[in-house]
């Protein structure tokens, strides 16, 4: 039973107590009840395993010019039975959106409805190859010409790229318009401004699309300093990148004027469109005089983050950028709906900055998100993002009592609440200790220390799925844990307790890092 | 409004705790003129789950699907059975609705998964280490160049004619502002080994190659050796990429490892993911354990709790743009994560007894449909070798003839017309996929359409 | 917050510890970690709350004859997200198959493929009305005739009756065509012989159709005693009903010898056949001189349990019964499949002894069972028998110097092993108070005090979908208590101390029934 | 073979232990004639998950499905939206692939769903009580004859001839052995009230009758107050036992318990369960609190655990066969437990407004569609009041009728002649069934094909 061994046997630290007796037990499987430890699969898998059946191999000499895999590779098999187990274990060491309130700050994680699932599933479109002759897929190209003409009407905008893959995708997709509309005047400005509260996946793809970053302050009121943004505008510049509503949850009350000296300098305007949540049905960027915004469809639409994707970026552009959009696109012809690809893309959009990525984007979560927009409407988009926004501020007036909460005073905060950790100054304990603390509570905690411009940044962001029963609950914990922690520090050092595992020495696994398992054995 | 818990009795209160007088009051640093009075005009409103269903299906009705046709479709998507239990879990809700695993205490399903990904792909590859996934095979390839560039302080990468098209537009668009320069060649279908220039590759190679690019089986589905190309390479002080589009492959085929590779990045949709119309699909990325700090994406590694437990986290983040900004190897965030999953619950099933027969099997119906059309009147085969996809010349342009195959119910394969429009050189190929789903009769249907069709 | 105080605080019994200080932490919510606390729905859900949309109705004046409900209903409602999190947090406190193993004798929890799930799902199978014209459902009466074929094949008898809803229901099925043929002939005979070890529902099945039941004693060996069945049969006797392999999870070798008494003497042999896994391709139940049998298809042929349901129970029949069998049914004709019921029984089946359900049985069921039996086919389920014969008999070896095995020397047991708690005497703890344990160390425990032939009974029937390395760990952990067990008593009187719940108080559940939410507000 | 972990190696080392020489030594106590040597004969072998698919999908693609046709048939079964929420939750393994909560501690899942689901029920039905569920509502109404009999030690039961006759059967059939005398009459289809026989049952109690039953709506549709009914049946001592087969009804018809019934048996497929061609089904079975020591099948109820926090077990098993054998009050074990979270995931779903929406959006649009086929030439519809279903007289005999549309691709009801083909009297008539999942286009669909029909 070498597994026990590998994941190691209880410490007495994780000891429960025998009723009355109060004596230790430790379980000899290293088990608790439900909470059960799980082998890597290559601890348990077999090279003789195997969970799948096939017919024969039809006795045929092969073609595969003397260069067949001899070797082993080195792949365990688990039978089905086993690998199901493997994976329903394991699955239940994770915190999901299912168990409950994940108010992950920048992240958007709503319920996931099953009906999106389900309709992704549909052979009609899950079943159908990127390759098929356009007129065996017309229903696929619908489904792209529909979701493109409610993201175009949602944000007042004139076109919008569906191919890019996230978020950050769609960010490129975006800056490579522009360089690529520079580009087409002959114009070499290289400049990005970026407000220090951007999420770090603007300035890296600024560089990426080789310009050159340069940050712009914050002013008191957590909003990007309009003065030194004014200031800075010139002709080396070629864009801004401004997040809105921004990372700390807020409006940014000054983009229109921006936006009109940024043109007026001759430069463009990058909306980071991942909290369009906050907005949705209510503010069309297209009216703040935006040239591009990504659309995260897995945060304002609902399509599920997978423990780490996929996502899917479209992004909205402009009439000044529209020509310089990526193929492949779907249009409207006479005779039906096309595809634009390399053979008509000469023609039909000639200013294409090109292909960037090999098919069409992420179709799965097209249809994921289009279910989701069919199912609010128009009208529900528009109740999405008021109780978004009513349930942040709900949160930051129940608890900025205790939390410090640095922008409250300049008003209401937008889909999510921005509090610091000085209000834990003097008691040694962190943004992090009470992060784990909630763990133990039951909740997935806060996004932490982002944005980097407040201290021990918590960005509680409940989204418009959670009830007020939950936020309460939340509330309580939070208000529970954070005045315990002023009261008793010392108690406060070491959560969580009752997870799946202690805290983690991420230290450790960076200065000696084991990416891959190693047959010890071997 | 079925997805929205608050009732307005919870919103009146919400509101009074706040001290608003109504919503409006919350959006008060919106400007007036931007402000909408009402729901959005040209939309529809909210909508019944038996509607939206309806008005789905009806869309989804219109499309044929690779199940219901004989279906002969690759080029970098391969229709493959996936069994049931994949789908079973990657739709538990601790995997599908959990976010990015940040809380390690609290993740540890989903990162142990990851590792288990890392270590299935780096064997699989016969690389050291792999990655925790990127979007797809082609923003991986062109990932992989960047990384070269930051190893070798090079900027010149040269791209194999028998790299997927579609992979070097990516890479054309991604590098045309980045200073890398790209020097690809157009293919020639010499008959036995079609889209084979690695003797012109070797004669490329400079000192200021960055890297070589090469894709095995390449996109005629040609199989080559690559041991020469590394050499080479090495030699040079260049890095060899190779590019893998179709996994299943690789249980056997010799391994980019095996032949001297030094970053392998691939297309990992033929386990796990089903075809999707193109996405989401699953970048694959592993390297040699010395390029690690120059890896692009996320990585799961090994480490101890406060109990001296095994558990997992993501590190070596300081490549990310989270922490490295606008000096980060990569501006990846989001993932494939749900579709690594797949992949290594399908491969686990699979085990290398299953992979190896699963490959064994593809290789020997494609050998066996090879035979059959190279037989068809007017057709030649153009591959020597191949694993499970192979190129016909039809000797008359192909493009017509696969829509009239389509309109027959045949979904025979990918002309090279629709890949290349620019050259009339490539237009009378076909590239036909043959997998484990195609059946005695889908062959017989095969041959006797394109018969049909080039009797015409 | 309401809730919490429903489910009540963590009492100090179930705290962890702090890390180093040794100081107890209580959590606010009650939750801890991964282990969530949730409250009834009814405390919970709003009057107003609803997780479905629909379209408007249509104004017209009602025709409900003045009878249309204006009370309150007193359901409480949620929005999905909320539905979703209520349910998937309630399924986290259950074990299940697809935990770990689940060794209940008697039950056959084997692995469940999900491809029958898959199958299950079909619109063609279940999207379809059991009243639809005949024509319109040809494939589904393919599908219950194939399905009737493999069962006729593996039991070698000549006729099956599919409508019973579960084992106990093809008991009936089974024990009312044996009243028929009596019936039939004139015959009032009306005792029924049951072994002392037969499964409560054998007995409770014979009173349901008139007969009275008489026990009949089993030997030494835990078979049922040939001399005292022989003895007691004679004119009176309609039936004996022998589970085989018997509840002990032993074969009973004389059932030939007694069938064929049992035959001389005018009366019927009523198999039970939930345990056919031990068997099944291996021995058919037809050579052995059966008359009647029901399947378990959620046994043998891995139809999920659910939980408690729906199983499925099609019953065997021997040719002097096969006349009487139920309708509906499936047959064979010229113009294609066709379903006898009430309009062509009195032609087609007139000594049928008519409906004993409203439909056709459980089609979900019979497509599983289909998917599963075609998987394994013939090789395959020859294989499943075998395996499962080779587990139980390798954890029977594995533990019987601890465990008191009754019937060990006795040579092989099948596919359960059978302990008794007399290596327990002494130490006054039970089998109850070893199956808490086991509960620690994340295993389901097994069936506990049945049968009821030996002293505080562990029946453990581990299946063939379980590995050597899981039988190893379960043999580890059963010695591992046991040895514990018998060196420090004391210690093991209160598992489980790792469960979602201490143990239970079921006396107070029964002296004081509560088996409706009752608003204690109201 | 996917399903058996054990290796050949497994196998060897686990007899070694054993101390057998082979497999065949552990099935030494079978008779050497009953032994079979080798695979049985005249099955398959085994076969991939891709080819048992294969077959499958061919079998499922010869039938007819509901929802790819106008569609009104009912009788006992209904087609109505399920929410795709239901399928996700019963098909998480923690609840699909459990077993009795025999062991409360880690079944608490289980235990509380049923707690939820016996009170759904209970104010659902009016009553107080309700069981964990039987088979179906066939079985469920046999079960509470069985109950009244125990109850009141009186053997006669009369039936109303506007019960589905399916049940009846089942009825007949159960007591043909246990002495229990069932009188059950024939409908008589009078206009206004089909089925309605409430004066004949009240005149037919008398001091033997244990029990009548009835089923509101009735088969016909028909709604009936039952009030006078159960005061007659309480002042004779009997009981009265409503059947409901529609419980979508209870969201806009009085419940029995408002009526006065004793104990209500139902078929609860509407929530939750689908079509499935007849099962899994749910038996609903609820009673008043006095009766519930004399109830069948399984009852959880609430405790508290050793540290004092509530939790649910299963209770009162002195009721059942593994406790009292030949004296249990039922032979149930096994019974419907995941179809019960099925419909108690709907009714959560739906709640008390969402139940009611969708019970008038039921009544509203059966009530267009009686006027419209009312209209029909040559059609009489019989119903003065009905929910969601209606009976026609269509002049002629019906089967045929039903047949001829179904060739026109419109499944359009029940004739009575396949439920009554002993009765001539009831063959002119149809029992059409309208749920929220009929649109106007399957209306039209319907009116046409019928009014064609019947021209002929
Ligand atoms: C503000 C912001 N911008 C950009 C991104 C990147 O989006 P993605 O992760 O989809 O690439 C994120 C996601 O975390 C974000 O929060
Ligand atoms: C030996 C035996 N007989 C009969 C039954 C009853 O079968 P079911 O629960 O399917 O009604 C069982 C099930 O527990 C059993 O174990």
């Amino acid at each position: 039973m070498t597994e026990m061994n590998n994941v190691g046997r209880p410490s007495r630290l994780d000891l429960g107590l025998v009723a009355g007796t109060g004596a230790v037990v430790e379980t000899f499987t290293g088990n608790r009840a439900l909470m059960l430890e799980e082998p890597l699969l290559f601890e348990r898998g077999a090279a003789d395993g195997s969970g799948v059946d096939f017919a024969p191999v039809p006795p045929v000499p092969d073609r595969l010019g003397g260069l067949g895999r001899s070797a082993p590779i080195g792949l365990p098999g688990f039978s089905e039975p086993e690998a199901v187990r493997h994976y329903t274990r394991l699955s239940r060491q994770n915190y999901a959106i299912d168990l409950g309130i994940f108010p992950l700050g920048s992240c958007t994680m709503k319920h996931n409805p099953r009906l999106n699932e389900k309709m992704a599933r549909l052979p009609g479109f899950a079943d159908i190859h990127p390759l098929q002759p356009q007129a065996s897929v017309q229903g696929a190209l619908e489904l792209i010409d529909v979701l493109a003409d409610w993201l175009m009407k949602l944000t007042g905008m004139p076109a919008v790229a569906m191919s890019p893959k996230a978020g950050a995708h769609g960010e490129l997709c975006g800056m490579l318009a522009i360089r690529a509309a520079l580009d087409a005047r002959g114009d070499a400005r290289r400049v990005v401004l970026v407000p220090e509260s951007a999420h770090g996946t603007n300035p890296a793809t600024a560089a990426f699309c080789g310009f050159t970053v340069e940050n712009i302050p914050a002013n008191a009121r957590g909003r990007v300093d309009l003065d030194a943004m004014l200031a800075r505008l010139g002709p080396d510049v070629a864009a801004v990148m401004i997040t809105n509503p921004n990372t700390c949850g807020l409006f940014e009350p000054d983009l229109k004027t921006i936006a009109d000296a940024v043109h007026a300098a001759g430069g463009y305007v990058y909306c980071d469109g991942a909290n369009f949540n906050a907005i949705v049905g209510r503010v069309r960027p297209g009216d703040l005089g935006v040239d591009a915004m990504h659309i995260n469809l897995h945060k304002t639409f609902s399509t599920p983050h997978g423990g780490g994707g996929p996502g899917s970026g479209p992004v909205v552009l402009s009439a000044a950028l529209a020509p310089f959009a990526p193929i492949p696109f779907v249009r409207r012809t006479a005779t039906g709906l096309e595809l634009v690809e390399e053979d008509t893309a000469g023609t039909v959009a000639p200013d294409s900055f090109g292909r960037m990525v090999a098919f069409h984007g992420q179709m799965g979560m097209f249809v994921r998100a289009l279910s989701y927009m069919m199912s609010h409407g128009a009208d529900g988009l528009r109740q999405v993002s008021e109780d978004a926004v009513l349930n942040a501020n709900y949160l930051l007036a129940s608890l900025k009592d205790i939390y410090t909460a640095p922008f409250a005073d300049g008003g209401p905060c937008m889909h999510e609440a921005l509090f610091s950790d000085d209000f834990l100054d003097g008691t040694g304990l962190t943004t992090l200790d009470l992060a784990k603390a909630l763990i133990d509570e039951g909740f997935h905690p806060m996004t932490m220390y982002f944005p980097l411009v407040v201290h021990g940044a918590m960005l509680v962001e409940p989204t418009e799925t959670e009830s007020k029963a939950n936020l309460d609950q939340l509330i309580g914990a939070m208000r529970h844990v954070a005045t315990q922690m002023l009261a008793d520090p010392e108690a406060w050092r070491s959560a969580p307790h009752f997870a799946p595992r202690r805290r983690l020495d991420e230290t450790l696994a960076a200065r000696r890092p084991v990416l891959n398992w190693k047959d010890e054995a071997a | 409004m079925r997805y929205l818990p608050l009732s307005p009795t919870d919103r009146q209160a919400m509101l009074a705790t706040i001290g608003a007088a109504d919503i409006d009051a919350l959006f008060s640093d919106v400007p007036l003129d931007a402000r909408l009075d009402g729901p959005i005009a040209g939309l529809p409103n909210h909508a019944s789950e038996m509607a939206v269903e309806r008005a789905l299906m009806k869309m989804a009705a219109k499309n044929t699907t690779a199940s219901t046709a004989p279906f002969f479709v690759g080029c970098g998507a391969y229709k493959h059975h996936v069994p049931a239990t994949v789908d079973m879990v990657i739709q538990r809700g601790e995997f599908l609705t959990a976010y990015t695993p940040y809380q390690p205490e609290i993740a540890q399903g989903t990162l142990q998964v990851l590792f288990e990904f890392q270590s299935q792909v780096a064997r699989l590859t016969g690389m050291e280490v792999a990655n925790a996934s990127m979007y797809d095979g082609s923003t991986a390839m062109t990932e992989a160049v960047f990384m070269a560039r930051r190893i070798t302080r090079r900027a010149k990468c040269l791209v194999s004619a028998g790299v997927h098209p579609h992979y070097t537009s990516v890479l054309n668009t991604l590098t045309r502002f980045t200073g890398d320069v790209v020097v690809a060649g157009t293919p020639s279908l010499a008959v036995g080994a079609p889209g084979d220039d690695l003797a012109s590759l070797i004669a490329g190679i400079d000192k200021d190659t960055s890297c070589v690019i090469v894709q095995n089986p390449n996109l005629f589905g040609h199989i080559a050796d690559l041991t020469p190309l590394a050499d080479a390479c090495h030699a040079a002080g260049a890095l060899l990429i190779v590019v893998v589009t179709e996994v299943v492959s690789l249980g056997a085929v010799k391994s980019p490892g095996e032949m001297g590779a030094d970053i392998v990045v691939g297309e990992g949709q033929s386990l796990g993911a089903g075809l999707l119309f193109g996405g989401p699909y699953l970048g694959l990325f592993a390297c040699r354990e010395k390029h690690v700090r120059q890896m692009p994406g996320r990585l799961c590694g090994e480490t101890v709790d406060a109990a001296g437990k095994r558990g997992f986290v993501l590190t070596l983040s300081t490549r990310e743009q989270h922490i490295r900004r606008e000096k980060a190897t990569s501006n990846i965030c989001t993932n494939s994560g749900l579709i690594a999953l797949a992949f290594s619950v399908h491969l686990t099933l699979l085990g290398e007894k299953g992979l190896r027969h699963l490959a064994a099997l593809n290789h020997a119906r494609a050998v066996q449909l090879a035979d059959r059309l190279g037989r068809v009147p007017g057709v030649t085969l153009l591959n020597g070798s191949f694993f499970n996809e192979f190129t016909l010349d039809l000797g008359r342009e192909a493009r017509p003839v696969v829509r009239k195959l389509a309109d027959k119910g045949v979904l025979g394969g990918v002309s090279l017309g629709r890949l290349w429009p620019g050259e009339a050189s490539l237009h009378n190929a076909m590239i036909v996929a043959v997998t484990e789903t195609a059946t005695d009769e889908d062959f017989d249907a095969f041959e006797d359409a394109l018969d049909e069709v080039l009797a015409k």
